[in-house]
C-alpha cells in the first residue's frame, strides 16, 4: 500500500463508536458534515482532565488550576499552529456561529450604518446569513448575494458587480456545505481588501478537511468549529488579525474579559481573553487540542488526498444510478467531500429513512442553506459527507441502499 | 423495520394525492411548515352551512409521509362535523396511516403530523378560541415530544 | 447517623478526582464557587454519548441523531422540572454569562433608550454588571446600583429608593459569589413588577445550593451554569418566561434558530430553539441531565442542610484565628456555603500559595467582583466555598494551612 | 516548596517596601495592573543629565511577592543607566529574587513581574519608541507563556 495513503480501516480502530451496531449492521457514518466521530484520544484528554484536574482557569493560584491554565491555553497554541496564526488572535467561543455572530455583533454594530452594504454568497449557511440579518436591522445595512452559476461556482462578474457597491465587510464560506464548491477565498479576500472592506471567510468545512493557512488567505477573521473537526461539541474558534481585534468593542461581558471594572465602566482584558467571557468550555477546548494533535498525527494534506479519491469514486458510481441528480461541480480540485444528490421524485427524508435501516447516517433536509435550496429549486436535498474514516466500501454501501430505495418507491 | 411504512398504499397516496389543490373561498386557511426539513403544507377547508366539511384540500411539497398522511387526514374529514374536527386526535390519524406500531422515529412522526398540526392551528383560529398559554403548550408538546 | 445528613465521605467516592494527590497530600477542594467536581455518573453520561450516540441532533432522520436529540431533549426535560419551569422556558448556552449576555442583548438593545434606567446591585459579578454596561452604551439607558449594607446585606431603602427611578430592568444575583448573602429575590421581583420592571435572577450560585422554583421567585429570566453544579462545563441556561421569549428578538443567528430562511429575512423557530443558534454543546448538555439526576438522588434539600452545617462549623472554627476578618452575614439563613475572609494584611494571594502546599484549593483574588472589592475596601480576598463533598475535616486542614501561614509571616 | 519564597529576604521586603512613593516630577510614570487579581502599580523614574536613573518609585498594593520584586528592582536600578533599563531582563529580576529555582507556579510568577512589565512599559514609550506589532507581542508573549 502507498504509504501516502490513508487505510480507514486502521483509522476506524481509533473511532469506538465505530464497535456499535446499528439495527445489526454496521455503522456507515456518512454526515460528516454535520458532524464528526471523535477519536479515543480525543474523549481520553476530557475525560483525564475531569478525572485529575478539573478546575477553573487562569485565576487560580492552585495546583489544579494551574494545570488546567496550562493545558487550556496549550490547546490554543496547538489551534494557532495549525491555521498559521498567533495565540492572541485564536478566541474560542461555543461553535462557529457564535463566532461569526460575535463579529456580525462587535465589528458590525459599532461600525456599520444606513447605506453600507454587507457581501454574502448565495450558498452560505444560515449561520453566515443571519446573523447579518439581524445586524442588517439594527443598523440599517443592506446585504447583497453574490450568486452562483449552474456548477455552483460564485460567478466571478457578479463578485465584481458587488464590490463596486464598496461594501463594508465581505463573509463568505470556504467550503460550501451543500455543494461542497471550494471558493477561492484568498482571491475574493484581495479584491475586498482594495476596496477596504473587513473579509471574513467561514472555515467550517474546510479547516477539517483541507491546509488553511490564515496568513495565506489574508483574510481578517476566520470561524470554524471543533465538533466538525474529530473534536469535542462545544468550541469553535475565531481567529481575528490583531490589530481589529484591539480596536473591536468586546461582544459578551463577564468574568475574564475585564482587566478592570468599575460600577461606571470597564477596562478590557489583553487579547484574546478580551473575547472570552464567562466561564469556558475548558474540556473540550482540551478535547480540541487533542484533536488538532490527532489530524497532525494522520496529516492533513493526506486527508484532503483520500478526501479528494473517495469523492472521485463517489461521483463515478452514484453517477452510474438512473434519475439521481447529483448537485456542484465534478471538478475535484474545486469541490470538498460533500456531495448533495436527489433520486428522482423520492423525498430526501424518505430516502434517508430507508437507507438508517441499512446503517447509514445520512443527511436529508435543507442542510441550513434555505437560501440556496431555493436557488436549486427543490426544498431538500441528500447528503452524504466524507471524512478520514469513509472507504469506498462504504460508498458502495450507499449506492446499494439507493437501489433498494429505487426499489421500494418501484422506479 | 420503519421502510415498511412503504407500502403501496403510502406510496399510491405520495404519487397521487387526494383532494390536492387550493379553494379559493375558503373559511380556514393555514400554512404550516416543518422547521426540522423545510417541508409546508397548506390547508384549507370550506364548510356548509351545517357546519360539516363541505370541502378541504391541501398543497404543499412534502415526503411520502407527509403527503400520505395529508392525503388520508382530507379523505377522512371531508363531511365530517366542526365538532369532529376538534375531537380528531393525533392517534386517530396515525392509526389510520397503520404507522403507530411500525416504531417509526419521531423525526418521520413529525412529518406525519404537520397536516395534523395546521388543522388544529386552523381550526381553533375559526372558531374564534384564542389559545391559552396551557393550550399552546399542549399543542406544542405534542409535537415536541414527538420530536424527542 | 441521621439518615438526613449527607456524608461527604460516601458521596466522595462518587467523584474519581479525589483519589488524585497533590502534592502527596489528599486534594481539599474548597473552590466551588468557581466551579465544581464532577460525579463518574456525569463523566460517563459524556463519554457514552461520544461512543456510542454522537450526532448532530434535530434535523438527522438517522438512529444516531434520533438517539442524541432524545437525549438532549431529555436533559432539558429534567432541568426544566428541576426549577419548575416548561421544557420551551429552557434554553441551554454555554454558561450563565452568555444567558446574561443574551437578555442584556436580546431584549436591551430592542426595548432600552435614552433617560431609561437599568437596576443592579453592588455585589454582581462581573457578568451581571459588563453586559449590562455593553448595552447601556449602545442603548444610552443609565444603571443605578442598590448598595449594601455593613453585613453585606442589600439595603431596603436603597431599593425602595432606585424603585422609584422606574427602571425598565432589574438584574440581581440571587446568592452572592463572595459574601454569600441570600438576597430575597421574591420579594425584589414582586416590587419590580408592582413598577413593571422586567426581572432577572442571576442563579449561578443558588441553583446548585438550593431550591430553586421560578414559579416561586417569579422572576422573568433566570440564569445558571452547569459546571457549577457537577455538570460539565460548556453548559449554561436561561429561564425565560415563554410569552417574553415569543416577544423578543433572537440573539445569536444560524442553524437551528429558524424555521425558514430567505435572502432578506427570516423566521424564527418556535421556543426554545428559537434561541439556540448553531450546534449545540450536545455532550455537555446531556451531561447536565446527569448532574440534575445525580443532585436528585441526593437531594437539594439535604445538600442545603449540609452546607448549613458546614458553614456553621467553618465560621466557628475561622474566627477562633485572631486578625481573620470574615466578610458577610453571620446569619446562616441568609448565606450560602461561600466565606470570604482576609488575614491580617497578609495578600490573598500569598495565603493561596502556602495552602497550595497543603493541598487546599482556595480562591484569591477579586473573584469577579471588582465594584464589590472596592466597596470592601480591599482588592482581593480569600474565598472558602463548599460543596455536599465537603467535610469538617477540610475545614479544619483549612484552619491549620491558615495557622501555618501566620507563622510563615511571623505573626 | 513554593512556600520557601517566603524567606526573610521577601518578608522583609513586603512588610517595609524600599523606594515606595510616588515622584511628582518623574519622566517615566506608568501604572500597570494585574487583571488576574486586581493588583497594580505605579512606576517613577527620574533620570539626571546623563541618563542615569537619579530616582525610582513605585506605589500600589500587591501581594508579597509582586512588592518585593518592586523594591528589589527598584533598589537594583537605582543610578543605573538607561540602557541598562533597557536590557535589564526578566531573569535578570528572577534571579536577585531568588525565586527561579523554586518552582512557582506562573500566575505566582506573574506577580513578580508586574513590576518588570511596567518597567518596560514605561521605558519603550519614554525613549519614543513606537512598539511594533511583533515586539509587543514578544512582551505580551513573555507574560502569557508565564501565565499558562
Ligand atoms: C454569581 C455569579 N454569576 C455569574 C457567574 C458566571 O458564571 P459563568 O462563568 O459560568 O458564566 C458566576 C461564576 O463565575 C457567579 O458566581
Ligand atoms: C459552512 C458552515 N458554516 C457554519 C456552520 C455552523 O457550525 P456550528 O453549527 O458548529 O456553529 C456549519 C455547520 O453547521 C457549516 O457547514
Amino acid at each position: 500500500m502507498c504509504p501516502d495513503l490513508l487505510d480507514p480501516e486502521i483509522i476506524k480502530q481509533d473511532f469506538p463508536i465505530f464497535k456499535r451496531r446499528v439495527y445489526g449492521k454496521r455503522l456507515i457514518y456518512l454526515d460528516n458534515a454535520a458532524t464528526t466521530q471523535k477519536p479515543r484520544q480525543v474523549i481520553e484528554a476530557m475525560r483525564e482532565f475531569y478525572q485529575d484536574y478539573n478546575a477553573n482557569i487562569h485565576r487560580g493560584v492552585y495546583r489544579l488550576s494551574v494545570e488546567a491554565t496550562e493545558a487550556f491555553e496549550n490547546a490554543r497554541k496547538k489551534v494557532a499552529k495549525f491555521i498559521n496564526a498567533k495565540e492572541s488572535e485564536i478566541i474560542f467561543t461555543k461553535n462557529a456561529t457564535e463566532a461569526l455572530n460575535l463579529v456580525a455583533y462587535s465589528w458590525g454594530l459599532n461600525n456599520l450604518r444606513e447605506g453600507d452594504h454587507i457581501l454574502l454568497t448565495e450558498m452560505e449557511h444560515h449561520s453566515n446569513i443571519v446573523p447579518w440579518q439581524l445586524i442588517s436591522k439594527y443598523t440599517k445595512a443592506k446585504i447583497d448575494y453574490i450568486s452562483i452559476d449552474k456548477e455552483g461556482l460564485l460567478v466571478d462578474d457578479e463578485v465584481d458587480r458587488l464590490m463596486e457597491k464598496r461594501p463594508k465587510i465581505v463573509s463568505i464560506t470556504h467550503v460550501s456545505n451543500v455543494l461542497g464548491t471550494i471558493n477561492n477565498v484568498k482571491k475574493i479576500v484581495e479584491h475586498a481588501h482594495k476596496i477596504g472592506a473587513i473579509t471574513v471567510v467561514d472555515a467550517a468545512q474546510s479547516v477539517p478537511h483541507m491546509q488553511v493557512d490564515v496568513q495565506e488567505i489574508g483574510c481578517d477573521f476566520l470561524a470554524f468549529s471543533g465538533h466538525k473537526a474529530l473534536g469535542p461539541l462545544g468550541v469553535g474558534v475565531l481567529y481575528g488579525k490583531r490589530d481589529l481585534l484591539e480596536d473591536m468593542n468586546p461582544f459578551l461581558g463577564g468574568g475574564d474579559m475585564i482587566s478592570r471594572v468599575w460600577l461606571e465602566n470597564s477596562e478590557w482584558n489583553e487579547l484574546p481573553w478580551k473575547f472570552e467571557a464567562g466561564t469556558s468550555s475548558i474540556a473540550d477546548v482540551i478535547g480540541l487540542g487533542a484533536a488538532v494533535d490527532y489530524l497532525n498525527s494522520i496529516g492533513i494534506s493526506r486527508i484532503r488526498k483520500h478526501e479528494i479519491k473517495l469523492t472521485k469514486y463517489a461521483l463515478e458510481t452514484l453517477s452510474e444510478i438512473s434519475d439521481l441528480k447529483i448537485y456542484g461541480t465534478n471538478n475535484l480540485e474545486q469541490r470538498g467531500a460533500v456531495i448533495s444528490f436527489n433520486l428522482a421524485n423520492i423525498h430526501p427524508h424518505d430516502l434517508a429513512t430507508i437507507l438508517d435501516e441499512e446503517g447509514i447516517a445520512l443527511r436529508a433536509g435543507h442542510h441550513c442553506a434555505m437560501p440556496l435550496m431555493n436557488k436549486l429549486g427543490v426544498a431538500a436535498t441528500a447528503r452524504a459527507s466524507f471524512y478520514l474514516y469513509n472507504a469506498e466500501s462504504d460508498v458502495d454501501a450507499l449506492v446499494e441502499g439507493l437501489n433498494k430505495a429505487r426499489r421500494i418507491f418501484k422506479l | 423495520m420503519s421502510s415498511e411504512i412503504y407500502r403501496d398504499m403510502i406510496l399510491d397516496y405520495y404519487r397521487h394525492p387526494r383532494n390536492y389543490g387550493s379553494i379559493e373561498d375558503a373559511e380556514i386557511k393555514v400554512q404550516e411548515s416543518n422547521p426540522l426539513c423545510g417541508d409546508d403544507i397548506e390547508l384549507y377547508i370550506k364548510f356548509d352551512e351545517e357546519k360539516n366539511v363541505k370541502d378541504i384540500k391541501f398543497k404543499g411539497r412534502g415526503c411520502a409521509i407527509s403527503v400520505a398522511s395529508a392525503s388520508l387526514m382530507t379523505e377522512l374529514l371531508k363531511g365530517k362535523k366542526l365538532d369532529d374536527l376538534l375531537s380528531f386526535s393525533k392517534k386517530d390519524l396515525l392509526e389510520a396511516l397503520g404507522i403507530e406500531t411500525l416504531g417509526l422515529n419521531p423525526v418521520r412522526i413529525k412529518c406525519a403530523l404537520l397536516p395534523y398540526k395546521a388543522l388544529k392551528i386552523g381550526v381553533y383560529s375559526h372558531i374564534g378560541k384564542k389559545l391559552s398559554e396551557e393550550e399552546k403548550h399542549i399543542l406544542d408538546y405534542e409535537s415536541e415530544s414527538q420530536q424527542d
